[in-house]
């Protein structure tokens, strides 16, 4: 079932890529993208991706409400010679679980200005963070925005 | 190296590169790309496999023996090139089969194509048995 | 611009020059990669010079439009490219294993095989 | 294109195309000034990704989509990059 | 004769190839190599007798008529090296069976080989600037492997000098290259001859003829260029050295041969008295070289120089005189010579080879007693190392005689004198190998090891060989000096060339 | 078509090839059966005696390399007759000597073999007609007498003398090819027969002179003449049969052999007579004092044989009728006696153990055939009637007596006589009479073998010289025929009545019994003067070795200095001086002018590419320089986007990043290392490094400004998409117009990712030096090791290769 | 209209780009140039692909902007965590302004598993290797 959607997805980007919707061509897209998974099929895990469209979109706009603020603070810093920011190393402890919810939410957090994703504890119940601005030095607070912010927000969509 | 997010990101990447790789092989003969980049791209996939997961794994993943490859990669080149001498044209003669497929139009199918796919699998397989020796000191 | 080009092809001969003079491995192969790109620019160059407009006949058009870059030159660099990516490649691992048996990257090194 | 009689397209790509350029010497700064080797493989990363932009504004300058190719090479290439020379500083850490 | 033109190149390609897929196969890599070497051979004379009955033969690779694709053109002076290439190939591939060990064998050894006879044939046959840098390359990487495959101390040092020298020479060379397409706008010989011809700046064509001359020179291993040659000829194994001693010199002189009769002779009173130069300063410091070794491998390698002087002597006289007689008997002198000394200086090598197995090194204070132990292999060494020397009636002889009969028509006596000198300086270096290796009593702790009798077979079969072919072409000369006097012929008819490349002038 | 000489000739070869074989199965005879070919030889050459003694000549001639001019032909008239016969009789008995001389050597299979190799060469060397063919022969008879002076090849000495021998006669033979080949362009052909017709034209020709140098040096060094004397001393390392024959009766009469043949056509002029006079009367002079100062039999009979070889030289200075007649006399007469004389010290030494003539004593009574045959020749030798010695020494003091300068000449003549009669005295009459010494063996008569040669040759030294009319005169005739080139007819006959040449030969006589008795205070004399022999030739010979062993050696340490930035440097230099002279004298240089176009970008790109070059160039640590190379690379691809070269620019990309991986992976464990090269070498190197920039920079403003032809490539834009059905020209071009260049590109690809993986995973063990690699069994245990998983694949090494 | 929104993307896309560039000047340390860099980068890199797509509308061009465009977006932030956690492991300086370190003294924990797949493969070596080293 996955694996098939995989294919179709493959097969999409395939018409799409050559700019030719035809059956055809879609054809040529699925027998291609089957080859390819069957190449790589020792290579690809299983799993879960594309369920819940909807809270995809609505996610999207959150985030990226998240991510031009951050850039602006951020931006206002580098521009401006004094430096506010107030940075630091913190960890964060996970309820994320799977390999796709703990990967999405490390880029996630690095993708937005301000925070980046360290590394993963080795049984990957704890993620550090590296945070810019961890707001009067108040350590569990930038703790708590990041897994109340995006951890739920990650954990609804992908479960 | 042993990233989890590296790792995940990497399994992700492997296919739509591979798919690309092969993107920039079929459509090189009208668009940027070709065999050399193809195949290129093609073994970068893996060369990221092989930092995200090590090399056996990639070894592995890859199924195929580099060296293979390249042996048939050149086989392959020299065929495409050989079909013109046997019909007694000169070597590497380009020889064209075109069908004309509905809704796709013509398709031209000739040696060159054939020649170039020797190249993608000789790029590849000349990439891969560098770097994943040198990966593996 | 040509001469522009032609002032860069002749730097970066001149530092891969200076480069392989160096008693240094390592340095003599960074010059050789340099006399790559040296002689791939002056390839572009010495071919003539074409803004944009790359070799490649658009999907709706029969015929290349003019004027368009001079294609054989690339061609002729693409086969210098991979030909010296093949060379390097095995230089690099050469050096390497140098390094390896003599335990230093000073090429004077070398002279016992030979004196 | 010259520089006068400039549409206002050409005119942003223009500038866009010079604080890009402004960018790529700032990094380049920090990949020559280091300190660290992190530093500098940060500062090749980012020299990467402007290029991403670079190549996409300049396909919009010389209204040659073809170009587009290079840029996603591009894109992937650097991130294999940084990759490689992340894995180096580790395990050279972990050689000490 | 499109496959008659092509098969040089295809055959050891797709030997190559094969070996490749049968990498842990090493009994069918070798039976491959010995298929693939004699099927070359077989082609090359193929190809010989063709050219010979009906004159420079040119094939249009992928029917895109020149000078827009890739030419392979084949007068009488490429079909000869080819056939050389096939002789000495095979030669080597029957010596490797029992000389090469197996390591090297199981790590390419073969496919390598193959490898390189392609890059040597497609130089020989390319009629295209740019083809002929890729089949230099083709060659080159081929020998970087052989020479560092097995990776001893003593080969790696040689092998860095070898490729950081040569990769300097490739530079050139594709600058050169790239240079001339942006000059003359074509990358096909004969259409360059053609264009250049009629050129606006003969100076600056001059200019880049000197570009060539020193890329070619350094392949060539010219003075001063051959330092690459000595550094690393005498590391690797026998067969390898062997190889390299017979053929990657040569191509470089068959690349000045060509170029300097073809494309650059607009110039000739100013680039030949040059090459005239270098071929006297080529003859002295490399015998000199010789002289001042005691190692058998070093002794010859530097031999391969200053004999690479008589080649390129030839080619200077040529262009230095008016009478098409004498410039005619001087590139018959140098094709002549070439082929005297490919056969010879290989077949000096493998014997050295042999002498190492039996007295167990190369240096010639551990060896000796070969002469009262072994007098077949003594006869062996004799034939090549006195024809190597000019002996007559040695094929040596007759290359040095023609040489210096055009170099005396030319009026050159002071190059024929060095060339004289040199020749009576070649057999004092031959006599120390024999006085040292041969005749003096062998030392107490050398140790004797005997060759069992398929290693005999393998390794005095084509020892053997060479040394019959040096006798014969001694004894038959005549015919030998008619087909180098042929080839010569068309390396001095240009427009013939030009015609069979382009057709005729509409 | 004629082939009886050249069958004559190649026989002696084909004998030489079975020798070795037929002396293992006859062993002991051996000797005699070989000899029976140079005996059928001689009957062959002297069946032709009444057409020779008719004055005329027989001839033949084959073609061998026409286009080279080398044919072979053959001419045997008086001259060749007279040397044939010496060649071919000596020969037959030499055979039959060395075989009981060397009875059970383990090589005699080998000097049969190169005995009759040489006679072979010698007398292709005396018919040869064709001056190349006469030179081929000529090496044939150096390398051939290399080979023999080197038999006893494990003794040092031995094998310098030999190599001295050939140095010096292959040195004269290339001095003689040269000499002949100008010759033959001043004359126009290289028939001997066709040239000696033309004499006028050649002495007048621009090239008589140098041709006449080299010729003679050729012929001097051949024949042992001053100041190219002292190889032959060394020499008598060979065994005496092989001295008697090569050194003494034939070979090193190819030298005079030259000059008599040749005198007709390049004698009678002053040069001629000079050089050739002055040289033979030195040499005769001088030999024959050294001849007497030595002690052992074998050095005085090779220094007298040098002495006879100046008088022979200085006869044919002289030229004239009776010069040449004396001259072909003397020549006979000497190979008589001398080669008699030779074998018996070679008798001597094998039956006693020494050839010190003063350790031997009153052995007539012991060996009395041997002593027999000694006196005859000595006698012979001393010239005393009515031996035939006295009979040429008779005819050499006329010729000296009617020389211009005849008096120099002939005092010349009677003091080197008086020596030489007086060392013939000393060889071959002392050691038989007075009272018998202790000789290290016990003295016994020789066996048959070894004293028939030096009977035969005695006896016939006295026969010729009672009854010349048996055919001497004849012979000798004929041969002064063929050098003067008209008729002359010789009659020899012991009396003439009582004339100022045998007032001569008395005072001869007396001199040399006075020097005999007076030697002893003569070679005290000698030893004096001894030191002066270091300043003469032979020490010559050795200062140029070792000037040519330190220049070889300097040179070599100069050039091949090991140092590969050395290498580098001198290649560079060469690189821009020549090209750089030739561009700036012959060429036209162009000026910087086009700047035209420029963007902003391309300016800031070719910046940031100078600036990311400079930064590679000074990085201090590797992954600094690795960096900056990256941005290079990168913006070197950005190059090619900007001039619409997208294909380029994504392999460029690629390739790149490959690289610096590439560079990662092998660099990332190697620390860094310091700058080793001084500030004055960095100077140094950046100015090379400045030329060789600019001329770069030059050639892509000419390539960019001269444009003879429009480039070929419209041909791609017309024919891509309908004969190709591509439309990226630039892929087209790769694998359709240029395919060849893609797969060529291919093979570099695959070797060098064997070569990577060869390098990596294959460690061959290093035993002795580069040794190893040539022997699979010397490196077995490694091999045995390497190869391990090759052998029987395991399943790790398959993930692994 | 088209030309109005390309011209601002680009210009946007461009003014991120030179913050980037003057972020990762100006920040005090790695961590932080890193912060202000890749991402400004990142989403510059984003708004000139936009640029692109809107500019050319052709689907062809659009659908690969895209990609190229998710492509970046998922390379960057893994790109920036390699590098970033390579840079804490060897020990790159904080800003003296870091007010918490909570991985200090972590890390180990972190890395072991890495330690661990590295002595592993290092413990099955090939065969050659394995003689070499006995060689060496
Ligand atoms: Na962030
Ligand atoms: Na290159």
């Amino acid at each position: 079932m996955r694996m098939f959607l995989w294919n179709l997805l493959l097969a999409l980007a395939w018409t799409v890529s050559t700019g030719q919707f035809t059956v055809a061509n879609l054809l040529v897209g699925l027998v291609l993208g089957y080859f390819i998974l069957l190449f790589a099929g020792r290579a690809i895990g299983h799993s879960s991706y594309f369920s819940k469209v909807p809270q995809v979109v609505g996610f999207a706009l959150f985030y990226l409400g998240q991510l031009i603020l951050a850039n602006l603070r951020v931006a206002y810093d580098v521009v401006t010679p004094t430096h506010y920011m107030q940075p630091g190393v913190i960890a964060v402890p996970l309820d994320a679980r799977t390999d796709a919810e703990i990967t999405l939410l490390a880029n996630l957090i690095t993708l937005t200005p301000g925070t980046l994703a360290l590394d993963l504890s080795a049984d990957r119940s704890v993620l550090y963070v590296h945070a810019m601005y961890i707001d009067n030095r108040d350590v569990d607070e930038a703790r708590r925005q990041i897994k109340e912010g995006l951890e739920r927000r990650v954990l609804e969509l992908l479960r | 190296m042993n990233s989890l997010i590296l790792k995940v990101a990497t399994r992700f990447m492997l296919p739509l590169l591979l798919l690309f790789s092969i993107f920039l092989l079929l459509r090189g003969h009208n668009q940027p790309g070709g065999g050399f980049s193809g195949g290129l791209v093609g073994a970068s996939a893996f060369v990221l496999y092989s930092f995200a997961f090590g090399v056996p794994e990639t070894r592995q993943a890859l199924g195929v023996d580099p060296r293979g490859l390249i042996g048939a990669g050149l086989l392959v080149a020299i065929g495409s090139g050989l079909l013109a001498l046997f019909m007694g044209r000169p070597f590497m003669t380009s020889v064209w089969g075109q069908l004309d497929v509905p809704g796709l139009g013509t398709l031209y199918f000739g040696t060159p194509l054939v020649f170039d796919a020797g190249v993608y699998l000789v790029v590849i397989g000349v990439t891969l048995s560098v770097i994943l020796p040198l990966a593996e000191e | 611009m040509a001469t522009l080009l032609a002032i860069l092809i002749g730097s970066l001969y001149a530092a891969g020059v200076y480069l392989i003079l160096r008693r240094s491995l390592f340095k003599l192969i960074l010059g050789l990669v340099l006399l790559a790109h040296g002689a791939n620019l002056l390839i572009f160059t010495a071919g003539g010079l074409t803004r944009a407009q790359p070799p490649i006949i658009p999907p709706d058009a029969t015929a290349l439009p003019v004027p368009s870059a001079d294609p054989l030159p690339q061609a002729l660099i693409l086969t210098a490219i991979v030909i010296g990516f093949s060379v390097l490649a095995f230089a690099l691992v050469l050096f390497h294993r140098v390094y390896q048996t003599i335990g230093s990257d000073d090429p004077d090194e070398l002279k016992v095989g030979e004196q | 294109m010259s520089l006068y009689e400039v549409t206002l397209l050409e005119g942003a790509v223009t500038l866009g195309l010079m604080m890009a350029g402004i960018a790529m010497f700032l990094a380049f700064f920090r990949l020559v000034r280091g300190p660290s080797l992190p530093d500098r493989v940060v500062a090749l990363d980012l020299i990467g990704i402007i290029a991403v932009g670079v190549i996409a504004a300049y396909d919009i300058l010389t209204e040659q989509p073809v170009l587009l190719d290079a840029a996603t090479v591009v894109a992937l290439v650097a991130f294999l990059g940084t990759v490689a020379f992340a894995r180096y500083v580790e395990r050279r850490q972990q050689d000490e | 004769m499109n496959l008659l033109l092509v098969l040089p190149l295809v055959i050891p390609v797709s030997t190559a190839a094969l070996s490749l897929l049968a990498w842990r196969r090493l009994a069918l890599q070798r039976v491959l190599a010995i298929v693939g070497t004699a099927v070359l051979l077989g082609g090359g004379l193929a190809l010989l007798t063709f050219v010979w009955k009906n004159g420079i033969a040119a094939t249009q690779l992928g029917a895109w008529p020149a000078p827009f694709g890739i030419t392979l053109v084949a007068d009488l002076f490429s079909a000869i090296m080819v056939v050389l290439a096939g002789v000495i190939g095979l030669a080597v591939a029957v010596y490797s069976l029992a000389s090469m060990d197996e390591p090297r064998e199981s790590f390419g050894y073969y496919p390598l080989l193959q490898i390189l006879l392609m890059g040597v044939c497609g130089a020989f046959l390319t009629g295209d600037l740019f083809n002929l840098y890729v089949c230099f390359e083709v060659m080159l990487m081929a020998s970087f492997v052989l020479l560092a495959l097995g990776g001893e101390p003593d080969q790696l040092r040689g092998a860095i000098k070898y490729v950081t020298l040569n990769l300097l020479a490739s530079a050139l060379f594709l600058a050169a290259v790239g240079i001339l397409y942006g000059v003359a706008g074509t990358l096909n010989m004969a259409d360059l001859a053609r264009k250049l011809s009629e050129a606006a700046e003969p100076g600056t064509m001059t200019a880049l003829a000197m570009l060539f001359l020193i890329a070619f020179g350094i392949k060539a291993a010219v003075f001063p260029l051959f330092f690459w040659l000595p550094a690393s000829y005498h590391t690797p194994p026998v067969a390898v050295s062997a190889v390299f001693a017979g053929l990657l010199t040569k191509v470089g002189v068959y690349a000045l041969i060509r170029v300097f009769t073809l494309i650059f002779v607009a110039d000739a009173g100013y680039t030949h008295t040059l090459i005239l130069v270098i071929a006297g300063l080529t003859m002295v410091t490399g015998v000199l070289g010789a002289a001042a070794q005691h190692e058998f491998r070093r002794i010859l390698s530097f031999h391969i120089i200053s004999q690479i002087g008589y080649m390129i002597l030839g080619l200077g006289l040529a262009g230095l005189t008016d009478s098409p007689a004498i410039s005619t008997l001087a590139l018959a002198g140098s094709v002549f010579y070439i082929m005297h000394h490919i056969i010879v200086k290989t077949n000096l090598f493998l014997v050295s080879g042999v002498a190492q197995r039996l007295g167990g090194s190369f240096e010639l204070k551990e060896l000796g007693g070969l002469y009262r132990a072994y007098p077949g292999l003594t006869v062996l060494f004799l034939i090549p190392a006195l024809s190597l020397a000019g002996m007559p009636p040695l094929s040596g002889f007759f290359a040095k005689l023609s040489l210096v009969q055009a170099g005396l028509g030319a009026e050159q006596y002071v190059i024929v004198a060095v060339a004289l000198v040199v020749g009576l300086l070649t057999l004092f270096s031959m006599t120390k190998i024999w006085a040292e290796a041969f005749w003096k009593a062998a030392p107490a702790d050398s140790l004797r090891q005997t060759l069992s009798a398929a290693e005999k077979r393998s390794l005095l079969l084509p020892i053997g060989m060479l040394a019959a072919m040096t006798v014969t072409i001694g004894l038959a000369a005549e015919p030998v000096f008619a087909l180098a006097t042929r080839a010569a012929e068309q390396l001095t008819d240009r427009d013939a060339y030009i015609r069979a490349v382009l057709g005729e002038p509409q | 078509m004629a082939v009886g000489m050249l069958t004559a000739i190649l026989s002696g070869f084909v004998l030489a090839i079975l020798a070795p074989g037929l002396y293992r199965i006859v062993r002991g005879g051996a000797g005699w059966l070989l000899a029976l070919l140079p005996l059928g030889l001689a009957i062959y050459f002297a069946s032709h005696a009444p057409l020779i003694a008719s004055g005329d000549a027989l001839s033949e001639s084959n073609s061998w390399v026409p286009a080279l001019g080398v044919d072979l032909s053959f001419r045997l008239d008086g001259l060749s007759m007279l040397l044939s016969l010496l060649i071919t009789g000596v020969g037959a008995l030499i055979l039959v000597y060395a075989g009981g001389y060397l009875a059970g050597h383990p090589q005699l299979g080998r000097l049969y073999a190169f005995l009759l190799m040489f006679m072979g060469s010698m007398l292709g060397l005396v018919l040869a007609d064709n001056i190349l063919l006469l030179f081929v022969f000529w090496e044939l008879t150096s390398i051939s007498s290399y080979l023999l002076i080197g038999f006893d090849h494990e003794r040092a000495a031995a094998r310098s003398a030999a190599l001295q021998a050939l140095l010096v006669t292959g040195g004269g033979g290339l001095a003689l090819m040269a000499g002949l080949l100008l010759l033959g362009q001043a004359g126009g052909s290289l028939e001997l027969s066709t040239l000696l017709l033309q004499a006028d034209h050649l002495r007048s020709h621009p090239l008589y002179l140098p041709s006449l140098v080299l010729i003679l040096i050729g012929a001097f060094t051949k024949s042992a003449q001053f100041p190219f004397h002292f190889w032959l001393p060394g020499a008598m390392e060979a065994p005496t049969p092989v001295s008697a024959y090569l050194h003494s009766a034939t070979m090193v009469k190819a030298g005079i052999y030259l000059l008599a043949r040749l005198s007709p056509a390049l004698g009678g002029t002053d040069a001629w007579f000079l050089s050739v006079t002055t040289v033979g009367g030195v040499t005769m002079l001088l030999s024959a004092w050294l001849a007497i100062t030595q002690s052992d039999m074998k050095r005085i009979l090779a220094y007298s044989t040098v002495s006879a070889l100046g008088t022979l030289t200085l006869l044919l200075g002289l030229g004239g009728t009776l010069a040449v007649q004396a001259a072909m006399a003397f020549l006979v007469g000497h190979a008589l006696y001398k080669g008699a004389l030779f074998l018996v010290a070679g008798t001597l030494d094998h039956q006693t153990g020494t050839r010190d003539v003063d350790r031997l004593g009153g052995l007539f009574r012991a060996m009395p055939i041997t002593a027999l045959a000694a006196g005859f020749a000595a006698l012979s030798m001393a010239g005393i009637a009515p031996l035939f010695g006295f009979l040429s020494k008779e005819l050499f003091y006329e010729a000296a007596l009617r020389a211009p300068a005849a008096a120099w000449i002939t005092a010349a003549a009677v003091t080197a006589n008086i020596l030489l009669a007086a060392a013939a005295f000393i060889v071959g009459i002392r050691p038989f009479l007075g009272k018998a010494v202790p000789t290290p063996k016990p003295a016994r008569e020789a066996p048959l073998s070894l004293w028939m040669g030096s009977v035969v040759l005695a006896s016939l030294g006295a026969v010729m010289g009672l009854w010349p009319a048996l055919g001497t005169d004849g012979l000798l005739s004929a041969a002064g025929t063929a050098v003067l080139g008209e008729t002359v007819s010789i009659h020899l006959s012991l009396w003439h009545g009582l004339t100022l040449a045998l007032a001569l030969s008395a005072v001869t006589l007396i001199g040399g019994v006075i020097v005999y008795v007076s030697r002893g205070l003569l070679r005290r004399l000698a030893s004096r003067w001894e030191s002066l022999g270091q300043f003469g030739p032979a020490r010559w010979y050795e200062l140029v070795l070792l000037g040519l062993n330190g220049l070889a050696g300097g040179q070599t340490r100069l050039l091949q200095s090991g140092y590969l930035r050395y290498y580098l440097m001198i290649v560079l230099v060469a690189t821009v001086g020549l090209t750089g002279t030739t561009l700036a004298t012959r060429g036209h240089l162009v000026k910087p002018t086009d700047w035209s176009g420029l963007h902003f970008y391309d300016v800031g790109l070719v910046v940031l590419i100078l600036m990311a070059t400079v930064a590679t160039v000074l990085a201090r640590t590797r992954l600094a320089a690795i960096a900056a190379l990256g941005v290079v690379g990168y913006s070197v691809a950005l190059v090619f986007v900007v001039f619409g070269a997208p294909d380029v620019a994504m392999t460029q990309f690629l390739i790149e990043t490959l690289t610096v991986i590439l560079f990662v992976l092998v660099f990332y464990h190697l620390p860094e290392t310091p700058a080793l090269s001084s500030a004055l070498a960095r100077g140094r190197d950046a100015l090379i490094a400045t030329t060789v920039g600019v001329l770069m920079t030059a050639f892509v403003l000419i390539a960019t400004e001269v444009q003879y032809q429009p480039p070929i490539s419209e041909y791609f834009a017309e024919h891509s998409l309908p004969d190709a059905h591509g439309r990226n020209l630039v892929n087209v071009i790769l694998v359709d117009f240029r395919g060849l260049d893609t797969l060529g590109e291919l093979t570099v690809l695959a070797a060098a990712g064997i070569g990577v993986y060869a390098l990596l995973k294959l460690r061959v063990g290093k035993q002795r030096g580069t040794a190893s690699a040539a022997s699979g069994s010397e490196c077995a245990p490694s091999a045995g090791d390497a190869s391990l998983p090759i052998a029987n694949p395991m399943p790790k090494e398959g993930e692994v290769s | 209209m088209n030309d109005m929104v390309t011209a601002v993307l680009i210009v946007v896309g461009g003014a991120f780009m030179l913050l980037a560039g003057v972020g990762i000047v100006r920040m005090p340390d790695l961590f932080m140039r890193m912060q202000a860099a890749t991402k400004a980068a990142t989403l510059g890199a984003g708004c000139m692909l936009m640029a692109v797509a809107v500019h050319f509308g052709e689907l062809t061009v659009v659908t690969r902007a895209l990609l190229v465009t998710a492509f970046v977006f998922l390379t960057a932030p893994v790109a920036a965590h390699m590098i970033a956690r390579a840079a804490y492991s060897v020990r790159t300086p904080l800003w003296k302004g870091t007010i918490a370190d909570e991985f200090h003294g972590h890390e180990d924990l972190a890395r072991q598993p890495a330690r661990e797949n590295l002595t592993a493969q290092q413990a099955i070596p090939s065969p050659v290797e394995g003689i070499d080293r006995l060689r060496r």
